[in-house]
């Protein structure tokens, strides 16, 4: 295998991973910085991917697409937060999972009875579509680029708004005790509100974002859930380097992992079942790197205490 | 016309009782000590100041609103800044943060605690978490402090602190009462120092008050009725 | 009361304990007799807890070593030790909230007992439990309380249920960390007469801002301020000590 | 009275394809107009076990004669084996996983849409016929997929680029894409049904690789094809069925489909149409009581297919020709076109294995 | 007797009376549904000692459950087939006998928690829930491309196992044996509740710390727990294999763990009959709810956020009252 191939798998890798981080981010803000297992990150993912496909379909336009995504994961975002998620806070992380379990079948069969059973169409604008040559004769995807640009955007403004600002400030206060931050006259019962939506349209945008290269269907939301899950468990809870982190690192072991171990099977195996062994373990392989980051560091690699 | 008042207030948590009547005026610029012993109601009592627990009768006033209609954060924006019995400190969130997170404008910043309480520059930028108990102590006190309260409420405040800082801590009290006026509702155990710095003092005994009046009327019956000295 | 020649029960030898820059134990030394109270006091942040905690098993010590009943413990873990005979209690209270204040002391006496690995028999129901339980909570003033749920308790009621869970592991020597905390004047003295007593069952290394409570109880007295015991004696000496009076006392308490 | 019932997927991710598949079935028995045959639908969740479990209930409860619908072949797996075992009849309008072809077939099972195999040999055999030289070739790490490289394998007499069996849900290419075009290959065999094939193709479109492409039908159906776009135009798939068969049947099947739903017919309802017509067509002659006969009838395989001739082997499963199909745009609407015959009255690899 | 016993006793009578009354009207699949509640509320007792009395949150308990499915599946299809199991060292046959089958289930699923837990308990809160999580993700895929027992495509059996003296293909003898199996392990759940295990469990559970200068090992507790927990799981993996005659790797996938937990979480988590409410609840509603719609999640979704948001303490604590009842 050439050089030139390893480092663009390489490259892959890491695009993967911003991808990730873009899944991800959403999540890492709710439940990191509220505390809040929210299973419903996947719907609002779809949510924000069916309505870009529906804006783009009516329109033509990519922009008024992910400004839709944005706006109506967002919408959903707080209706949630709203009418669900405040009356959770204070208690077991347990009612959370089922409440938003709850919600993922509602957003799910809710959109399939608004868009119908089969997958929609949201294509690249044709400005990103096709490839642009990178040094080293690595034909890539212009859509990609853009997607680990805003990815890393994406990271930069949620590492400031959490770490540096003052609301940030006062949302991780909160999670250390409502109670107090309340009472010391900050409006918590808003800032939630407005993470929430936040979160949510994150999860909008990166919906839009990624179903323009994947497929735009109803369920599209529920891998997505697991994969940012284990990317921010892996970075460590409520840390935004973490989580860009562990995506980077999900993204490179997935794919080196599955270009790898299928040719290290074929030094001692046929090719057929080098390829099928191979590709059985690289699909174990990044729960075999959270069982083992966690092994090593029992809160990830960012992460305070539980 | 009194900063704080309450009239009969009654309280529970969930089935069980734990106000009966606790009345109690505070006046601005003064400084009111409420005595009890043990399990008798003073933090329930600051609890339904604070819109912690939500009174289930009688009339909790501040600077004429109606506080029993109001949240907890629209409370302290009026001008109630408390320092919660057990510290309640942010742990995760450093020294600074934590100061930060409760800022409103007003003549308390960072620099001012810091010149109060010197040791919590020194530990600017270590999690709340790690800190000593009596620095944590220091911290909440400090927080409060940096939401420029009107009135100031501190639940044995003092409680784990050096005898040294405890002094500093009375002195900083006094001064606050002398030079900027602060009204202050105070839980503290130590009855000495209490005497020096409180104006009014109201027991609490089995969830009601039962003595209201001037420290200087503190017959040694009443402390031992009521609070086992 | 307390005879410099016995066997120490608790011995402390040249601890230290870095947090990064911040040296929270410098070479401490300390020990603890039978029968006496042994009173450690400092400034806020000076590193009593911190040398609790290593002495309880909590955290590891950089380098020294500590030995329990002529034992070294200095590689044991918090378990090994607390089976060992050493009854702990703590600052910030450590209780399981939902069980009933009974049900807690029950755990310790259960813990005491060992037999933990007992999938059939009525916990509540095993008179070996529940008497030595009762027994404890009836010494910090508690039996009426015993079906509260421990959230319910006020913080005083919750700081008397911690010593009664360290009594019911019978243990060989105490560690306490500030357990007059959040009593009241009336509870403090109560404890301050029921600690005074228990010295004779088990020595106790005692953690305390409350003076009264130190100088009426402790046999002997160590300062330390950032992390070095810089004066070790009777109470009177320890309030004669222009440096501890300074660092610690101020000037109205040790009048 | 006749009673069938539907087990098939009607919510969740895969829920179009049973959509598609009921409503085929629906239209064929209401164009039949009998009053003597009911149906009975129940939703799968895509759920071996609620497969299962739906399956004793129509058999314990509703006293079903004849069984249906299962899109995916681990539910029939789940279901046909215990079904059949228990006297009733399955007729797959989908699934036809080898097992059910070889050694595991029942005289009550019939398959009336392929052996799974089918489309995939198809491509090889067409992939042959093309003159590719060096095929690259992938497929999920499932059974399915296994037995889609094997089936195309079977067919294509050229060298292999590279296999690779990605993950199953897999969403993102690039690092195959990337061995793809450092492969040195001529062409590209892909099986990915459902999402994995609309992503797999949008960013195959977007890689700059310009190869032929060839797969089976499943990533180039009528419920799918809208959501790919353009980059499926002129890829070529191979499928039993296409809506410009020509044949009077077939005709009144697209425009029925059409009328009665407001879109065009997929590869799912045309099956689930052939499936409903051939049940019709044997009550015409038996009594679903009678075994015997209605399994005779059922054997004659006396219906108008959609696909034109049709006809059972020897282990109930079709022989029929195979097409190949190119996408391709009418209008605003991507749909296929059939452009030649790939294999012609195939049966499949595991008949002799049948032992009834 | 407390309000809770009495809900707890009724429900036990209502589950053995509806199947027994479906006998006599034969309407065999009312049976093969209390079956499932049976079974499923097993698989959720189970998960229950863990969660509940030690709050370990597990979302990999679909691995024991699966466990246990596929020592049914290989077991029996090694019998059904008659090739040995293995034959060196020494042989190994399979075996139709569902009480062999069980002891293998449980004993299997016991060693694999044993590690699985060994390794994830250094873990706690939500790196816990995700690291079992990711052994129940490793164990899904490994089944999805194991071909030589079925991979995705799973394994068919096409009789039930046997079980001496019974007929276990009559649905209401099968009901029986899943049915008393229930109420063994409920009891001995209860009384593990109220036993000193089950209190250091519990304490383990609210402060570590304390149970350490106690003299007890939280680690232990919380190990030994999850293996019974994993043990009593992946029982009611080999009831549910035996109840379909087939086993998947459906039954290993995330969704299977996270349905057993909402079964716990709906009837209550730490509630003796918690699971048991829990299954029949779900169940009913899934099989109700799906005549009336296609869209019938949509409905199934609501009740669950009516129930999340109106009975705090799970359905038993909205009938019964609030406190989880320690003795
Ligand atoms: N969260 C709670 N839930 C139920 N009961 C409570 C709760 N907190 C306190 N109580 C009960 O309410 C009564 C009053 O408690 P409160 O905390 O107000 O007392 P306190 O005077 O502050 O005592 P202390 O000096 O010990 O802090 C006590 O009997 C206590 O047991
Ligand atoms: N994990 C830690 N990381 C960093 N610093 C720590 C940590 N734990 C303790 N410290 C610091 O070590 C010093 C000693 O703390 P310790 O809790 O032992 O004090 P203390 O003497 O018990 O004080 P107090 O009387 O206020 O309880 C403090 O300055 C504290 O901030
Ligand atoms: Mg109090
Ligand atoms: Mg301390």
């Amino acid at each position: 295998m050439s050089i030139v191939l390893i480092l663009e798998q390489i490259l892959n890798g890491l695009q993967f991973g911003v991808m990730l981080f873009l899944m991800a981010a959403g999540l890492t803000l709710v439940f990191g910085v509220m505390g809040l297992i929210n299973l419903a990150h996947g719907a609002l993912y779809m949510v924000g991917a069916f309505a870009a496909a529906a804006v783009a379909g009516l329109t033509g336009s990519f922009l008024l697409a992910l400004i839709a995504s944005l706006a109506a994961a967002a919408a959903a975002g707080a209706v949630v937060e709203i009418a669900v998620i405040r009356r959770l806070y204070d208690r077991d992380h347990l009612d959370q999972v089922l409440a938003t379990f709850a919600l993922i079948l509602i957003f799910s069969e809710g959109t399939r009875w608004i868009f119908g059973s089969f997958p929609l169409f949201l294509d690249v604008p044709a400005a990103l579509a096709g490839p642009l040559s990178l040094p080293g004769g690595i034909e890539y995807p212009a859509y990609r680029l853009a997607i680990i640009g805003i990815g890393l955007v994406v990271a930069a403004l949620l590492f400031w708004l959490i770490a540096r600002t003052r609301i940030g400030i006062q949302i991780r206060a909160g999670e250390a005790d409502r109670e107090m931050i309340a009472a010391l006259g900050v409006d918590i019962s808003r800032l939630y509100t407005l993470v929430f939506a936040l979160g949510a349209a994150l999860a909008g945008l990166a919906g839009a974002l990624v179903g323009a290269i994947q497929s735009v269907q109803v369920g599209m939301g529920e891998p997505v859930l697991i994969l940012a899950f284990v990317v921010i468990v892996i970075g460590g809870i409520g840390s935004i380097k973490g989580a860009l982190v562990g995506a980077l690192l999900v993204g490179l072991t997935d794919t080196l992992g599955k270009v790898f171990l299928p040719q290290f099977f074929g030094l001692f195996l046929e090719p057929a079942s080098a390829a099928s062994v191979g590709a059985s373990l690289a699909s174990m392989l990044i729960y075999i790197l959270m069982a083992a980051v966690l092994l090593v560091r029992p809160s990830g690699l960012y992460g305070g205490s539980a | 016309m009194s900063l704080l008042s309450l009239n009969k207030v009654e309280a529970s948590y969930g089935p069980s009782q734990a106000l009966f009547g606790v009345s109690l005026d505070l006046a601005e610029g003064e400084v009111v000590a409420l005595m009890g012993r043990n399990g008798m109601g003073k933090t329930t009592t600051i609890k339904s100041i604070c819109g912690m627990v939500h009174p289930s009768a009688g009339d909790v006033r501040f600077d004429g609103h109606d506080l029993r209609q109001l949240p907890s954060h629209k409370i302290a924006r009026l001008g109630i800044g408390l320092v919660p019995e057990g510290r309640r400190c942010f742990g995760p969130l450093t020294v600074e943060e934590n100061l930060t997170a409760a800022a409103r404008p007003g003549p308390w910043d960072f620099e001012r605690v810091a010149g109060l309480f010197p040791r919590l520059k020194e530990r600017r930028d270590q999690t709340a978490s790690s800190l000593s108990g009596g620095e944590q102590q220091m911290l909440a006190i400090g927080r409060a402090l940096m939401t420029n309260p009107r009135l100031l409420i501190l639940d044995e405040a003092t409680e784990g602190l050096a005898p040294v800082v405890r002094q500093e801590i009375w002195a900083a009290i006094a001064q606050l009462k002398r030079e900027a006026g602060l009204s202050i509702l105070v839980v503290d155990k130590t009855l000495k120092e209490l005497a020096q710095i409180a104006d009014h003092a109201v027991i609490l005994n089995r969830g009601q008050s039962v003595w209201t009046g001037r420290m200087e009327d503190l017959t040694p019956d009443l402390t031992d009725q009521y609070l086992g000295v | 009361m307390t005879d410099p020649h016995t066997n120490p029960v608790l011995k402390v030898e040249g601890i230290s304990k870095s947090f990064g820059a911040l040296k929270a134990s410098d070479n401490v030394s300390i020990d603890l007799r039978p029968g006496e109270i042994h009173a450690l006091i400092g400034p806020n942040g000076a590193g009593k807890s911190t040398l609790i905690k290593q002495i309880s098993g909590s955290l590891r010590p950089d380098t020294g070593r500590i030995e329990v009943l002529g034992r070294d413990v200095t590689d044991l873990d918090t378990v090994a030790r607390a089976r060992l005979g050493l009854g702990r209690t703590f600052q910030i209270s450590s209780l399981a909230m939902e069980f009933t204040v009974l049900q807690n002391v029950v755990l310790g006496a259960l813990g005491a007992q060992g037999r933990v690995f007992s999938f059939f028999r009525n916990v509540m129901k095993d008179k070996t439990l529940l008497e030595p339980a009762r027994r404890a909570l009836e010494r910090v003033g508690l039996q009426d309380e015993a079906q509260r749920r421990t959230a319910d308790l006020s913080h005083g009621q919750r700081r008397q249920l911690e010593v009664a869970v360290a009594l019911t592991l019978n243990p060989k020597l105490f560690l306490m960390d500030e357990p007059m905390a959040g009593l009241g004047a009336s509870g403090s003295k109560v404890l301050t007469g029921f600690l005074d007593e228990l010295r004779h069952e088990a020595p106790i290394l005692l953690v305390e801002h409350d003076m009264d409570a130190v100088f009426a109880l402790a046999d002997r007295i160590s300062v330390l301020v950032y992390g070095a015991v810089i004066a070790t004696g009777t109470a009177d000496e320890i309030r004669a000590n222009p440096e501890v009076r300074r660092a610690y006392l101020g000037e109205e308490d040790a009048a | 009275e006749t009673k069938i019932g539907m087990i098939t997927t009607l919510s969740g991710g895969g829920a179009s394809l049973g959509v598609d598949t009921r409503d085929g079935f629906m239209l064929a028995m209401e164009n039949a107009g009998r009053d003597d045959v009911e149906v009975v639908i129940e939703d799968d969740q895509r759920k071996p076990a609620t497969a299962v479990q739906i399956a004793d209930q129509m058999i314990q409860s509703e006293k079903v004669d004849i069984l249906t619908g299962i899109v995916w072949s681990n539910l029939a797996m789940a279901v046909v084996p215990s079904a059949t075992g228990q006297g009733l009849f399955y007729l797959s309008t989908n699934a036809a996983p080898a097992q059910l072809a070889g050694k595991g077939c029942n005289p009550n099972y019939f398959s009336v849409s392929y052996q799974n195999d089918n489309l995939h040999e198809a491509a090889g055999a067409y992939a042959t016929s093309a003159d590719f030289k060096k095929t690259f070739i992938m497929a999920p790490n499932y059974p399915a997929g296994k037995d889609s490289l094997n089936g195309f394998k079977r067919f294509y007499k050229g060298e292999l680029a590279g296999e690779i069996y990605t993950k199953l849900g897999q969403t993102d290419y690039a690092a195959e894409l990337a061995q793809v075009r450092a492969s040195g290959a001529d062409s590209v065999f892909f099986f990915l049904p459902g999402g994995m094939g609309i992503s797999f193709l949008k960013q195959y479109a977007a890689s700059g690789i310009d190869l032929p492409v060839v797969g089976p039908a499943f990533s180039f159906d009528q419920g799918i094809l809208q959501a790919v776009g353009d980059a499926a135009l002129g890829v070529k798939n191979t499928s039993q069925w296409n809506k410009d068969l020509d044949n009077a049947a077939n005709a009144e099947f697209v425009s029925g489909f059409q009328e009665k739903y407001g879109r065009l017919p997929s590869l799912y309802a045309a099956q689930g149409y052939d499936t409903a017509n051939l049940i019709l067509s044997a009550l015409d002659k038996a009594d679903v009581s009678d075994k015997d006969a209605f399994r005779a009838a059922l054997k004659e395989a006396d219906f108008a297919s959609v696909r034109g001739k049709f006809s059972f082997g020897p282990n109930q499963h079709p022989i029929q020709d195979i097409y190949v199909r190119e996408v391709i745009k009418e209008g605003d609407i991507f749909t296929n076109k059939i452009i030649g015959t790939s294999l012609t009255d195939h049966s499949d690899a595991y008949a002799a294995e049948c032992k009834m | 007797m407390t309000r809770e016993n009495l809900f707890n006793w009724a429900l036990a009578l209502a589950l053995l009376a509806v199947p027994l009354w479906a006998n006599a009207m034969d309407e065999p699949f009312v049976i093969t549904l209390a079956t499932k509640v049976a079974i499923l509320a097993l698989a959720g007792v189970g998960l229950n000692i863990a969660l509940g009395i030690g709050g370990l949150v597990s979302l990999g308990h679909a691995a024991f459950f699966g466990i246990g499915g596929y020592a049914m599946g290989i077991l029996a299809a090694h019998a059904q087939n008659y090739e040995p199991l293995m034959q060196v060292p020494f042989l190994i046959e399979g075996t139709n006998q569902m009480p062999v089958i069980w002891l293998v289930a449980t004993v299997a699923s016991a060693l694999v928690a044993l590690v699985i837990g060994a390794l994830s308990l250094r873990t706690s809160g939500v790196y816990f829930i995700m690291i079992t999580l990711a052994f129940g993700q490793m164990l899904y895929y490994f089944a999805i491309s194991w071909s030589a027992y079925g991979g995705e495509d799973g394994l068919s059996i096409w009789v039930r196992n046997e079980f001496p003296g019974l007929n276990t293909l009559d649905p209401i003898q099968f009901f029986m044996i899943a049915y008393v199996i229930l109420c063994l392990v409920l009891v001995f759940s209860a009384r593990l509740g109220r036993s000193p295990f089950g209190l250091a469990l519990a304490a383990a559970r609210q402060t570590e710390e304390r149970v350490m200068t106690v003299g007890l090992t939280p680690f232990h507790l919380r190990l030994v727990a999850f293996v019974i927990s994993g043990a009593i799981t992946g029982l009611a993996g080999a009831l549910y294999a035996d109840l379909n005659r087939f086993v998947s790797p459906t039954m290993l996938s995330w969704h299977t763990s996270g349905e057993i937990m909402v079964f716990v979480i709906i009837g209550g988590v730490g509630r003796l009959f918690g699971p048991v409410v829990g299954a029949a609840v779900y169940i009913l509603l899934e099989h109700l709810l799906g005549g009336i719609s296609e869209y019938w999640q949509i409905f199934l979704g609501l009740l669950l956020l009516l129930m999340v948001l109106f009975a705090r303490g799970g359905l038993i604590g909205a009938l019964t009252g609030r406190e989880v009842a320690h003795d």
